[in-house]
């Protein structure tokens, strides 16, 4: 079975108390976002194309939202962590183009000196804990940091994203019955665009209607997102969030959404192999979420075409200078390949006067 | 003979096995209907269907272990791990379960299970997809580790893993894919487990390698032949365990000097296993102590300018070499 | 909390189609299993007291029905797999117990050689593939065993048990959406015995009220099943064995349950450490498989006083004839460490010839 | 000075060290309530409590990783694993998090956790429970490896794991656990990470060591001098990696001869990389080959007849001394 469409939102979330108070410059605040992301991403595709980019591109062309409408509601104990698809995730909690895009293309100045790569951006002083490639291995870390919250006593929560392919991961799995058992602020969030690959949902898991649903096996609190309308969205995550803040009860979510782009760039089966272009051309008209709220921000008259298209080309400006600064960035040198790997080392400290730590001859 | 690439290589072994023995089944994630991460299962499915090739979900402890079960009542899975660095969610089913329960169950069971995926780095996609463990799995009796370095190995090797009785985990290159070589028409080609193949010969130095580094050493040997009036025998050990330790130490008590060259880290990685055999074995055959390249001792760098300067390449190989003659 | 007693049964599973047509004999054979594992326990739980046992040893006694129950129901094409409480599987599907009190005792003439011990009891040859040690690891493979039976076109399933703790384990998770995915042959067993070492039910698993309901979220059908009445173990266990065989769809089980003994004989704090002392009296009288079967036969008029006591003394004089036969049999030697790693080297194939494979110097 | 076991050598650090620092937490299973398994953490979940002493589920791959994931907050998780062997369950926590997360975000994150727990043969729990995983951990950059021989090892190594700012693995062994010596009253004792002890000095060859092996290594070397008029050098090298290399070159110059005592299967073991630093850095001071006393390579057999005979063990090591000298 091919994808459907999101399910309309049943309530006008825009009346929601977290939504409600909202000031226009927040509102085109999100919408910027979700354009910067976009932007980036396809600049980042150009690179790629160019063959700029080494290894994997995974493109978060079309879940836009769901990054930057977790972000808005990150207070300074809330944590981020996701898998490989991690671009939008680190834009949206405040990394900037330039590091990201020094990143994919390998340079010292990309936020992990060139070392992570597109799947492995990280911005711990924003919160953001990665970009991780094993599917599902994040999920214990995210436990971890919620863990972390409540150790630290800090009124806070860890958001942690996975795919609806990586639900099927064992680690996955025992970190729901943790959370609930332990009463972890974690908010798991599953980004349901349909696929793993080229796997339909319906051929990797059997489950209820909802993959969510599989929370009740962990007496844990779930529920269902069209990931279309960053409203909705951030009323129901806010909830959740709040949840975990307040009472440290973990969540279990499951995101409406959908990817325009191939599993990763190099996914060539992804117009017409394991879905119709059809189906991808349905989405993009009709289920855009950055479409979407941009006619909504223009029928609350806090956007109009003119500033619709500053957005837009300040953000490929945006995208476009990245790249410049990106190729200007040095690469690093063989030095570095053995930096970074004990912190002990790299600070010289007392412990790490003894031994040898690297056995290159 | 004809030229084909080693993924076509890879594939035309399995095939052939597919319709030697009805009990040879493909299983792993997205080898059935996308063709393969890789491709390197690329038509099968539509050739033989939905019970003889078999996509998973992502759930690798699950589907090796159902490999391993299946094995052990005479079914013959042929496991694709889109990376070999995915062995570190199946790492139990891998080791205890493959490699133990013929031991543990005092030879009543055995399981003729392949394990097979590429393993190497060089394709800039960062530590956590760039392991190499044939050292790991090699350290467990009970496993059989294979790591093909041209297409005719491909294909010899992946038959002769998929005949065996025991479990063999092949170790294949995403770098190596589209190499193009000679392999032999016969379909009944196979190549034996324990068995080295000299690549080159030579005297003055013997470069052992496996799987990817083969072609490096050889670039290598190459160079020192025409630059530096070295020559230097190259080694592909095509399998690690069972390993032709007869055909290294032959070799360095002709050379009396050797150079691992191997993707592993250097601590406790395959160079360090061979070394410990040929002090043991040619000790007083030695001039100069054994050398190594190896990938440099630290996580896989993504940066797609430098990683290869981290994996085993022939500078660094010739370098090793100027040092140890 | 402590584990409540079990709940009695709502109907009378005598009068199930599989108990209805049962022979005198077949029911005396079960009661006769239940009772020779208990001896056989009883035996080994000596032979580990006087230091002749190494490692561990996880006692079955309070356990026995469901095996015994299980093992009645096991046609050519059906297989079972369990943990390293092992010992009553094995008996029930018709080890004997000189093999088995051999492997307790090292010896070459154990079902595994000596190489085993407790936890590796097999016996392939009776569809019986182990005795695993390691929590949750023999999920997959009886998920493997119904992967095979289902190729090779037989029509049979595969049994396979885990510990109520296990159940937290990420290859169950894993095994149990395959299996509902792939519509295999599998039962899973859950024996809650309400215990995982010291660590109650409630402490290890955030779960509705029966674990086993979390295969609602795997699209799996389940059950609950008193241990403690065999009659009502065997139909309940027959339903879904049918279904396994005839529509290839997998169920998750559980059965409620209780060990009277340590986690392992060596666990000092299972009296009135984790658990009080009244409780394991109040599950022993009240609610033992193997007392309450008695009564049932003695009132059916199947059993009678001497009938009991004969089995009795049987059982344990072939416990103690185990014991003797197991004395007498020598140890392995040093060069049975290196047999039975390979199966091409044990055979001295061809494929065997080229290449070292040990490396003892 | 006061003479303790290595069990309560081991608590006592963990006790000192969760007064010291409140950020040190104590996770694993059965840890807490039931003192844990080999009653190592006794009654510190009295002393400390519901949030400092932590039971967990039997899910090693959340409670590890939920370690991994707080150190990186500052948390300072000290976690149990029953048994160092079920690393299988938790190997990409162990590998792909602990170790790679700091190099794949630039160094911007480090994790200080300590995993321990016993990692040992010879207690007859047959080969899923008898990994003995050193080789493994320490070929992966990022981590650390310790291996304490003796109570006061025990102890400081303990210390100093907890406050290290990485990730350190210590492997203990359950058949030290009993062993009783003397250990520094001083509750600030620590031992450095990478230096070695020379627990007996000789001249004739060197006997190199660490864990379970060091008292073996110690009643081989007594023997041989008694009966056999060898007078071996024992190093216990403490922490695997971090290497004390320079104690090992430096006594094998002196001895010109090693035998290496691990208790690691030797394809790839721990013996097999110190030999390839011998060779490589004591050439041309090596009267023969360095030896290697090794568990004997198949899986850990079960029967208590026979167990201590796979392992290493004073008569294994003075045979191989013997043949060596
Ligand atoms: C353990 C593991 N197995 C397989 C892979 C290869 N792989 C990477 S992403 C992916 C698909 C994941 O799909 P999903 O979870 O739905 O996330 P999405 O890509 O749709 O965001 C696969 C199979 C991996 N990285 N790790
Ligand atoms: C992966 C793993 N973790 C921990 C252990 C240690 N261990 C053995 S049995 C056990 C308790 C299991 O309890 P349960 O599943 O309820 O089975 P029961 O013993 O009650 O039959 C534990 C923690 C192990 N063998 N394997
Ligand atoms: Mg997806
Ligand atoms: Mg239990």
């Amino acid at each position: 079975m091919a994808k459907p469409a999101k399910k309309p939102s049943k309530k006008d979330f825009s009346k929601d108390p977290i939504n409600k108070g909202l000031t226009p410059e927040q509102k085109v605040a999100f919408y910027r976002d979700m354009v910067r992301i976009r932007h980036f991403e396809m600049a980042a595709l150009k690179q790629y194309n160019k063959g700029k980019i080494g290894g994997f591109l995974h493109l978060y062309n079309g879940q836009e939202s769901i990054a930057v409408g977790s972000a808005s509601l990150m207070g300074d104990h809330d944590h981020m962590i996701t898998a490989y698809r991690d671009h939008g995730h680190g834009l949206s909690v405040g990394m900037n183009m330039n590091e990201c895009m020094a990143e994919l293309l390998g340079k010292i100045d990309g936020c992990s000196k060139g070392k992570g790569g597109s799947m492995h951006f990280f911005a711990p002083d924003k919160n953001y804990w990665g970009g991780h490639g094993i599917v599902g291995g994040q999920t214990p870390l995210g436990l971890g940091l919620a863990y972390g919250v409540k150790y630290l006593e800090q009124e806070g929560c860890c958001l942690c994203y996975l795919g609806d392919g990586a639900i099927n991961q064992g680690a996955f799995h025992e970190s729901l019955n943790m959370a609930s058992l332990m009463d972890l602020p974690v908010v798991y969030i599953i980004e349901n665009n349909g696929y793993s690959m080229g796997t339909t949902q319906e051929r990797s898991s059997s489950a209820p209607e909802y993959l969510a649903k599989r929370a009740e096996g962990y007496n844990m609190e779930w529920d269902v997102v069209n990931g279309e309308n960053i409203y909705e969205l951030r009323a129901k995550l806010n909830e959740v969030m709040e949840r975990a803040r307040k009472e440290s009860k973990p969540t279990l979510l499951e995101i409406d959404t959908y990817r325009y782009y191939g599993h990763s760039v190099a996914d060539a089966n992804h117009r017409d192999g394991y879905r119709e272009v059809e189906e991808i051309e349905l989405h993009k008209k009709n289920h855009d979420p950055i479409i979407l709220f941009r006619d909504v921000l223009i029928k609350e008259g806090v956007l109009n075409e003119d500033s619709v298209k500053q957005i837009d080309k300040s953000a490929k400006a945006e995208a476009n200078d990245a790249v410049k600064f990106a190729d200007a960035s040095p690469a690093p040198t063989v030095e570095d390949i053995s930096k970074d790997v004990y912190w002990e080392v790299d600070n010289k400290t007392e412990a790490a006067q003894n031994g040898r730590y690297f056995f290159n001859d | 003979m004809k030229e084909m690439t080693y993924r076509d290589a890879l594939r035309e072994g399995m095939d052939e096995e597919l319709a030697r023995d009805e009990n040879v089944v493909i299983i792993g994630e997205e080898v059935a209907q996308y063709d393969g991460a890789y491709k390197v299962t690329k038509g099968l499915w539509k050739k033989w269907g939905d019970k003889r090739i078999v996509d998973t979900p992502i759930s690798e402890a699950a589907f090796i272990g159902m490999g391993v079960g299946a094995s052990m009542l005479g079914v013959r899975p042929v496991m694709e791990l889109m990376f070999w660095s995915f062995h570190s969610v199946a790492f139990d089913q891998l080791v205890n379960n493959a490699a133990n329960v013929r031991y543990m169950s005092g030879g009543q069971i055995n399981c003729p299970i392949v394990v097979r995926g590429p393993a190497n780095g060089g394709t800039n996609v960062g530590a956590t997809h760039s392991h190499v463990p044939e050292a790991i799995f090699a350290s467990m009796p009970g496993l059989k580790i294979v790591s093909p370095a041209t297409p005719e190995d491909a294909k010899g090797l992946i038959k002769t893993a998929i005949r065996d009785n025991d479990p063999v985990y092949v170790m294949e290159s995403t770098i190596l894919y589209g190499m193009t070589g000679e392999v032999p028409e016969d379909d009944d080609f196979t190549i034996p487990l324990g068995v080295a193949k000299i690549e080159r010969e030579g005297k003055d130095i013997s470069l052992i390698a496996h799987g990817g580094s083969v072609a490096h050493a050889l670039a290598a040997a190459e160079e020192l032949a025409e630059k530096h009036n070295i020559d230097a025998e190259v080694i592909n050990l095509r399998s690690i365990r069972p390993l032709d330790q007869d055909a290294i130490i032959k070799s360095v008590m002709k050379t009396n000097r050797a150079v691992i060259v191997d993707e592993s880290k250097p601590f406790c990685g395959v160079s360090a296993q061979l070394i410990t055999l040929i002090q043991e074995y040619a000790f007083d055959y030695l001039d100069a102590p054994v050398g190594r390249v190896c990938t440099i001792d630290a996580p896989a760098i993504y940066s797609p300018h430098i990683e290869n300067e981290q994996l085993p390449n022939k500078k660094r190989i010739i370098e090793k070499v100027l040092t140890s003659v």
